[in-house]
Formats: structure tokens, sequence, C-alpha cells
């Protein structure tokens, strides 16, 4: 993976889940919540368990305000775009409205060969079920984050109730909208409870939930 | 038609086009923004009437006038924005207009937070506004029971010519949940508004008045007494609640909404343990399911009510016991969320208690 | 001898005794709201809206369908009716109170969006109702039963110019402020009535007329003295004439 | 010769006063002599051959007591 992952998508994608899992799977440097669009079920939520596997969390401007949606976002959300020694995962806020926040850093981003803008995609998510769908949500994404799109993650699941034929027609819909845009299948998630032997398109990462509590 | 995932303001939006809604008045406030937002977008698609209001109390006027002119209306917000409208919700209960109202309750009194609560049960049941009145309240606990239930409750209110609210904590509108949006609900047969002022007396040849101003007390009193009907019929038809492993329960569990959720995980590894224990879920707190209490199994020695509030269902529950059994409370507030083991621990103490 | 009527009671009030104290300009204004709304043909699609004060049993008076609104929210209800009924005819009728204060948020937002709806504004500088006490409009010196000793800038501000104030909205499109203390000024209050509900018919927006009206009652004053009181103190402050006027399309803000 | 007359509704009049001040003719007064079922003292006419079917006392009432007609030729 590149140095820097930046993940957008539609709200409820699955950004968050990913953004924890890939930052502790993967022993990244830091993890930049610049969510201002939810105000709960955050990755910031989960700031204990990012701190005990060595993850530095970069959130608000505001300490200990997981009660607020103020979206003060840190300025050392911009280190990683300039130091070169860090490895780092974004997670974004969901729609275009959560990925404008990206143009702030805009000035800092000097090595943007670092970096891979991925949109999770989840296609039992209604504004995401069909191919042109995501190549619309793409183009929104693009433009208001200023930032070219540089590869999908198959996150499509309804939860628990999550089979091996689901994540298989999502990349069956998501594979349509590459092939038509060119952006490759980068990662597909696969739950935990799910014990499958399959391997799907591009890198296939167990996804553990954490920001979910067991009783939702 | 198959489930799809959703979060639960927006299924609650979807649900709300679904139900026929034909117009909606809002304002934003946390957390239930995603309601506005998405219908923003997707009413105008449906050519239906869509308006980001000044204020919630502009807002429930606005809804006033539109249920007044015979419109299926619809607005949505959280616990400080819904004390705004406690005004507007009292004229159209005085009226006898129907709406759909969601509240997706956050932290109090006050600003508060908008972290999830269930503060607002006392808001709800007893109303903020003036006057004798009440408003059938949902309180679902999944995503697919709130879907349904908003859907019904566009129905509900045209039947009883009153408000219907949706009640859930900001938890239910904001988690994510598979939802089939289409699942088929009960339908009522509903008689045509003649009586809304639709701006049509010419070809009607009658004149329409909606009004809550009655000169003479005595008129008043009648109106009110009609009114009370209403609410009589709808305590004996509309009490709804889930029984869960209550046959050989010693202590029963009372909660709604998210509380149930936790509370229905908690009782499902204490009965792995063989502790007896179930749950009454209110899924209207008004009417409060009194039913649900009438005729418990004589194993029950116990009622434990936990709520994210500090005992404001408590005083139904302690109304509808009537002395009969040992009485327990836990709650959390402020938008604190407790985790399932708290609510085990809870239970714990009154398990192999006397009656 | 043949003869030929002149002036007869307008079919667009109901035939039943208007509620207000004799010599009360409500009287005069309904009449004029009346007769509009009948020769215009626009009864039959009219939905009124009620406010809270002296005219809060309006509901009752102008011959059409009709909505009774919480204090101050009438410009809320009737965007809710005339989002869902487009085609149909909305008015509100707001006194001063009403309007200035309570509901100023309502009427400055409806003007804001542009409605599709006309404001009746009676301007009697007073809260006729609740007893005689102070309005946004009252004027500096004037006594009411809550400014015993006359309005005072340091205590309560200047009075408020709604017509004026809301010519700084961009979304209004026709504003005018009229009287009624003579037949001349009768007439030209139809005439601007005429052209708010045109403006509405015409889909052009909001538009609202104030009108300089009086309270015998509570000013304490006959009915005569009091149409001259409001000439001779009212008018020099709330001068009448039209505010806005964007039905040509050359500012809309 | 009057070119006109007026039809006044007197149990609806409430006595206020200010068609009597906007005639042209000055042919108006209340009738302090009785009161209508209201119990307020009613508007009459005094010198009905002056009328000249203006309507300003119809156009001030705020009660709609007053219809106007004028005289037409045959």
């Amino acid at each position: 993976m590149k140095r820097i992952t930046i993940l957008t998508g539609h709200y409820g994608s699955g950004k968050s889940e990913i953004a924890v899992n890939l930052a502790i799977q993967e022993n990244l440097n830091c993890l930049i919540d610049l969510d201002i669009i939810n105000p709960y079920f955050r990755s910031r939520s989960v700031r204990g368990l990012l701190e005990s596997n060595g993850v530095e969390l970069i959130e608000s401007t505001i300490e200990n305000a997981a009660g607020s949606d103020l979206p003060f976002i840190s300025s050392k959300g911009s280190r990683p775009f300039v130091n070169r020694d860090l490895s780092a995962v974004y997670d974004l806020g969901g729609t275009k409205h959560g990925a404008k926040v990206m143009m702030q850093f805009r000035d800092f981003i000097k090595y943007p060969e670092d970096i891979d803008f991925l949109v999770v995609v989840n296609i039992y998510r209604p504004e995401t079920d069909r191919a042109n769908k995501i190549i619309k949500m793409i183009e929104e994404l693009e433009a208001s984050s200023q930032i070219r799109v540089t590869g999908l993650i198959n996150n499509s699941n309804l939860m628990e109730y999550t089979d091996e034929s689901m994540i298989e027609a999502g990349e069956q819909i998501i594979q349509e909208a590459s092939q038509l845009t060119g952006v490759p299948i980068v990662y597909t998630f696969i739950e935990e409870h799910l014990k499958t032997t399959k391997t799907f398109a591009g890198e296939n990462i167990i996804l553990t939930r954490h920001l979910a509590k067991k009783w939702l | 038609m198959a489930k799809v995932l959703m979060k639960g303001n927006e299924a609650m939006a979807l649900a709300a086009i679904k139900g026929g809604c034909d117009a909606f008045f809002g304002y934003p406030i946390t957390p239930q923004n995603e309601i506005p937002e998405y219908l923003s977008y997707h009413m105008e698609e449906n050519n239906r009437i869509f308006v980001q209001a000044e204020s919630e109390v502009a807002a429930i006027n606005m809804v006033y006038g539109a249920a007044g002119s015979g419109a299926r209306v619809l607005t949505s917000s959280s616990s400080p924005g819904i004390a705004l409208k406690q005004e507007g919700i009292s004229y159209i209960v005085g009226s006898e207009l129907p709406c759909v109202i969601i509240n997706v309750m956050r932290g109090g009194p006050g600003l508060g937070g908008i972290q999830p609560s269930q503060g607002d049960y006392n808001q709800i049941t007893r109303g903020g506004g003036n006057g004798d009145y009440h408003l059938i309240a949902f309180a679902p606990e999944t995503l697919q029971e709130t879907v349904d239930v908003v859907k019904e409750s566009f129905d509900l209110a045209d039947y009883y010519r009153n408000p219907v609210m949706i009640a859930v904590d900001g938890l239910i509108g904001q988690m994510m949940e598979p939802v089939d949006m289409d699942k088929e609900i009960p339908q009522k047969d509903l008689p045509a508004k003649t009586w809304a002022a639709t701006g049509e007396s010419g070809k009607r040849g009658s004149r329409n008045k909606i009004v809550s101003l009655h000169l003479d007390p005595y008129d008043l009193e009648k109106h009110n007494l009609k009114l009370k009907e209403k609410y009589d019929k709808m305590v004996e038809n509309e009490q709804r609640y889930e029984m869960i492993s209550i046959e050989d329960a010693e202590v029963v569990i009372v909660a709604y909404g998210s509380m149930a959720r936790i509370a229905r995980s908690a009782v499902k590894a204490l009965r792995e343990e063989g502790v007896k224990v179930g749950i009454i879920r209110p899924i209207t707190i008004w009417p409060f399911p009194e039913k649900a209490f009438e005729n418990l199994p004589e194993s029950v020695h116990t009622l434990l009510t936990l709520e994210m509030s500090l005992g404001q269902m408590h005083q139904d529950v302690k109304i509808v016991n009537q002395g009969r059994y040992n009485l327990a409370f836990y709650g959390r507030a402020g938008g604190v969320v407790p985790e399932t083991d708290e609510i085990i621990e809870q239970v714990r103490k009154y398990v192999g208690g006397n009656k | 001898m043949k003869t030929q009527t002149v002036y007869k009671p307008t079919d667009g009030l109901v035939k039943r005794d208007l509620s207000y104290c004799p010599g009360c300009t409500h009287g005069v204004i309904h009449k004029l709201v009346g007769e509009v709304l009948e020769e215009k043909g626009l009864l039959d699609t009219g939905v009124g809206v009620a406010s809270v004060g002296c005219s809060v049993m309006s509901y009752e008076f102008f011959n059409c369908d009709m909505q009774q609104a919480a204090h101050g929210r009438a410009p809320a209800v009737a965007t809710g009716i005339k989002r869902v009924r487009p085609e149909s005819t909305v008015f509100t009728y707001q006194g001063d109170g009403d309007l200035a204060s309570i509901g100023m948020a309502e009427i400055v937002h409806a003007a804001h969006r542009g409605e599709n709806i006309t404001v009746i504004f009676v301007n009697n500088a007073i809260y006729g109702m609740t007893g005689g006490q102070m309005a946004p409009t009252t004027l500096i010196d004037q006594k009411t039963s809550t400014s015993p000793r006359g309005r005072k800038q340091k205590d309560a501000g200047l009075p408020l110019r709604m017509s004026e104030l809301l010519a700084t909205v961009p979304g209004a499109t026709y504003l005018e402020r009229v009287s009624v203390h003579d037949p001349k000024h009768i007439r030209k209050a139809k005439k601007a009535l005429e052209k708010a509900f045109e403006v509405q018919t015409q889909k052009q927006g909001f538009s609202m007329i104030e009108f300089v009206s009086t309270c015998p009652v509570n000013w304490g004053m006959t009915p005569q003295d009091s149409l001259e009181w409001a000439v001779d103190n009212l008018i020099p402050y709330y001068p009448l004439g039209v505010y806005k006027d964007a039905t040509k399309g050359d500012d809309n803000g | 010769m009057a070119k006109g007359r007026i039809i006044i509704d007197q149990d609806k009049c409430k006595g206020c006063d200010l068609c009597v001040h906007q005639c042209p003719v000055h042919i108006l007064e209340l009738d302090t002599s009785t009161t209508n079922q209201k119990g307020y003292t009613p508007l009459m006419v005094n010198d009905p051959e002056k009328c000249i079917a203006c309507a300003f006392c119809a156009m001030i009432c705020p009660d709609s007591v007053i219809t106007v007609e004028r005289f037409v030729k045959e």
C-alpha cells in the first residue's frame, strides 16, 4: 500500500471501520479523522484502541469532545503530507460534503505519488447500488476534493447478514464501474464472521468491527 | 424487495416518502440532519415539497398550515428543537390536524449534547405545549421497525386527525442496519379530508375553517371532551409492546429503543447462564403499554426499568405497577450509553430476590 | 324612479356582524379585502390566515377557507398552505403586535423566501386585544398600559417601520403603506390591495399592504378623533407610499 | 332634487359617527333619541333631498351598514 491512504465514499459505506482496520493491521503511524458529517460512530470514538496499537489519532482541535459536532479539524492533519517518514490513513466524512475538507490541505500535498485516494463502495447502500451511481459519486468526490480517485474498495455487506454471494454481487457492479472509469478495485473487505476460502478482487482484508457495539 | 443497508435518519426520510408524505418543513439540528438533507434532494425528485424553515417554531407552523390544507406532512428535529415545536404541536392537536413528527433525541437539559439520550420521555408523553393533549408516540428499536412505524404513522395521523411522533434516540438515527424498505405495513381505510381548508370553497360550495379558538368555555370543554374520547380510543387500540423471554422470568426489564437493544443482549447472555430475566419493551411510549403488565407470570418479583434518562418512564411503571412488584431503576444520562455488562450487573442485584 | 346601486356590502365578507369596537378601522380594512377578493374572483380559491390579536376571529368574517394561526406565525402557516396548494390565494391578516413583535422572524423570512402570499398588516401602534399595551410600532411619548409615562427611546427603542424594513429584504416583491381615514385614501388603499393580490395571482412573490389603522378604545378617543390623531401623528412617522415594487423585474434584490 | 339615496341597516349600525364626518353635504346625523338592537344610537338622514350618492359614507363605514343607490333617468 501507499504511504498515505485517504478513504472517501458515501456515508455508511464503512470508511471508518476500514480506516481503523487498516491503521491497526498495517501498523500505520497515524489515523486522521476528518469526519465533519457524522456525529456518531467516528474513528475518533476508539482512541484507546488505536493508541494501544501504536496509532496516533489526529482529530478535532478540541480535546475530549467526542460529543461535539463542531467541524474544527486539527492542523496536525497536514503532517503526513509534508513528512515522508509518516504513514497514515485519512478518514473523511461521507459524500462530496465530507470530501471537501481535503481542499484545506491542497497546498501541503507535496508528494501526490505517495497518496491513494480510495472510494469505499457498498452496493447495499441505495446511493451506490449501480455502476452509473458509483461513477457519479466518483466524479462528485473528485470535484469537491480536487484529488483524483486512484482506487475502489469493495465493502459490499449487510453487516452480520453478509454472505459470499453479496460480496460477489458487489464485485460485479463495482467491476463494471471500474472498467468504465479505469479505476481499479484495490481492496475487498470481508466480514470477520464469514469464514470464506474464496478470493476476491484486489487485496483481501478481514474486517473486524470496532465502532459498532455488539448490541447494535 | 431485497434488503438494503441504511442509516437510521436516511431510512426514516425514505420511509416518509414511501408513506405518502407530501411536504416536509424542518430546521437543522444534530443528530437528525440526514433527514432534511435526504429529503432536500429526494422530495423534489418525487414532486413533493421541501422547505428549510427559519426556525423550528416556523417549521411546525408551516406543518400546521400544510396539514390544515389537507397534505400529509412531516417535520423532524432533536430534543431542544422539539421543545421549540411545542407551541405548534398544541395548536395542531387542538385543531385536529394530522402530521408526523420525528424526534431524534439527544442529551439535555438545555443545549445539552449531541450524544444519544431518552431524556425527552416526559416532553413527549406529557407534552410541553399548553392544554390537555396527547399524541401517539412510537419508540422503535430496530431500523426495520422504525421504517415500518414511520410509514404507518401517516395513516394513523390521518385516522385520528392527531399528530404522531416517532421518538428515537440519536443512536437509531445514526446507526446502520439492513432494512427492507418495502415491507408491507397495516393500512387504514381513510375518509376524504372534507374538513380541510384547501382553497376550494368555490368548488365545495361551503367554506372550511381550521381553528383552535373557542370563546365559550362550555364549547371549549365540549371540544376537549371530544378530544379525550379520541385519546381513550388510542389508549384502547394503539398500545404496542413486545414481551421477550417473559414466561418464567423473575426479573422483568422495562426498556425501549436503544436501551432495549442493550437489554436484549444482556438478557441473551444471562439466559445462557440460566438467569431468569425477560423484557417488556414498549413500542409506544404514549399510550404507555399498560396491557403488557396485566398478566405477568407468577415467577415475576421485580420490574427493573432501564432508561437513558433518570427515571422518567419509571414514573409510568410505578403507576401501572400499583404496588404489585418490587421496583428497581437504572439509568444513564447526558448521552452516556451503558454497556451490556453494566446491565448484566444490574440484573444480578435482583435475581433470587423475594416477591 | 329607477336606481342603480353605487355601493353595497361585499359578499367577500360573511353576512354577520363584525366583532370590532365602533369606529375601529379593522372593519374598513376587512371590507376592502373582502371587496377585492370578491371583485377579482378570488374567494373561491382563497385561504386566509387569521392571527392573534383583535383580528383573531377574522376566520369568521372572510368568506373563504380560513385557518387560524398561533401568535405571530401566520406567515409560516401561509407558507405551509401555499406550498401544498399553489393554486390557492393565500393571505394573512395580522396586527402590529403579531407581525412586528412576536412574528418578526416569520414575516421577514416569508418575505425573504419570496413566498407567493399576500400579507395584510394592520398597524395601529398598540396591542388592542390584550388591553392597550405598547407595540413595537407605538410612537415615542405615546402612553399605553405598559408605557404609562409614554414610550421612551432609551427603554423601548424607536418605533419599527415594517414596510421600510421589509423593503431591504431581497425576496419581497411589493410593499405599500396606505391609510383608510377618508374616501380618497380608501380608494387608494383598495388599489394597493388589488395590486398585492395581482402580484400573487401572477406568481410574482411576496406582497404586503400595511394599513395605518386606529384603536379608539385603547387610544381613549372618539372614532373621529382617532382618525384625526392617526393623520396627525402616525402618518408623519409612517409615511404612505410604495416601498418596493419589483414587479417589473427591475428590482429583485 | 336628490341624485340618489342611502339605505341604512339600522340594527347593524354601531353609531361610530365616522360617516357623519365624511358626508360632503352634511345630511347625516346620529339619532340620539333612540337606540338600536345593539344599544347604539343609529345613523339617520336629515335632508334626503340633498344626497348626491357619492357613497363616501358607505366607504368609511366599518360595519357595512350603508347601501347607496343613484337615481337614473327612465
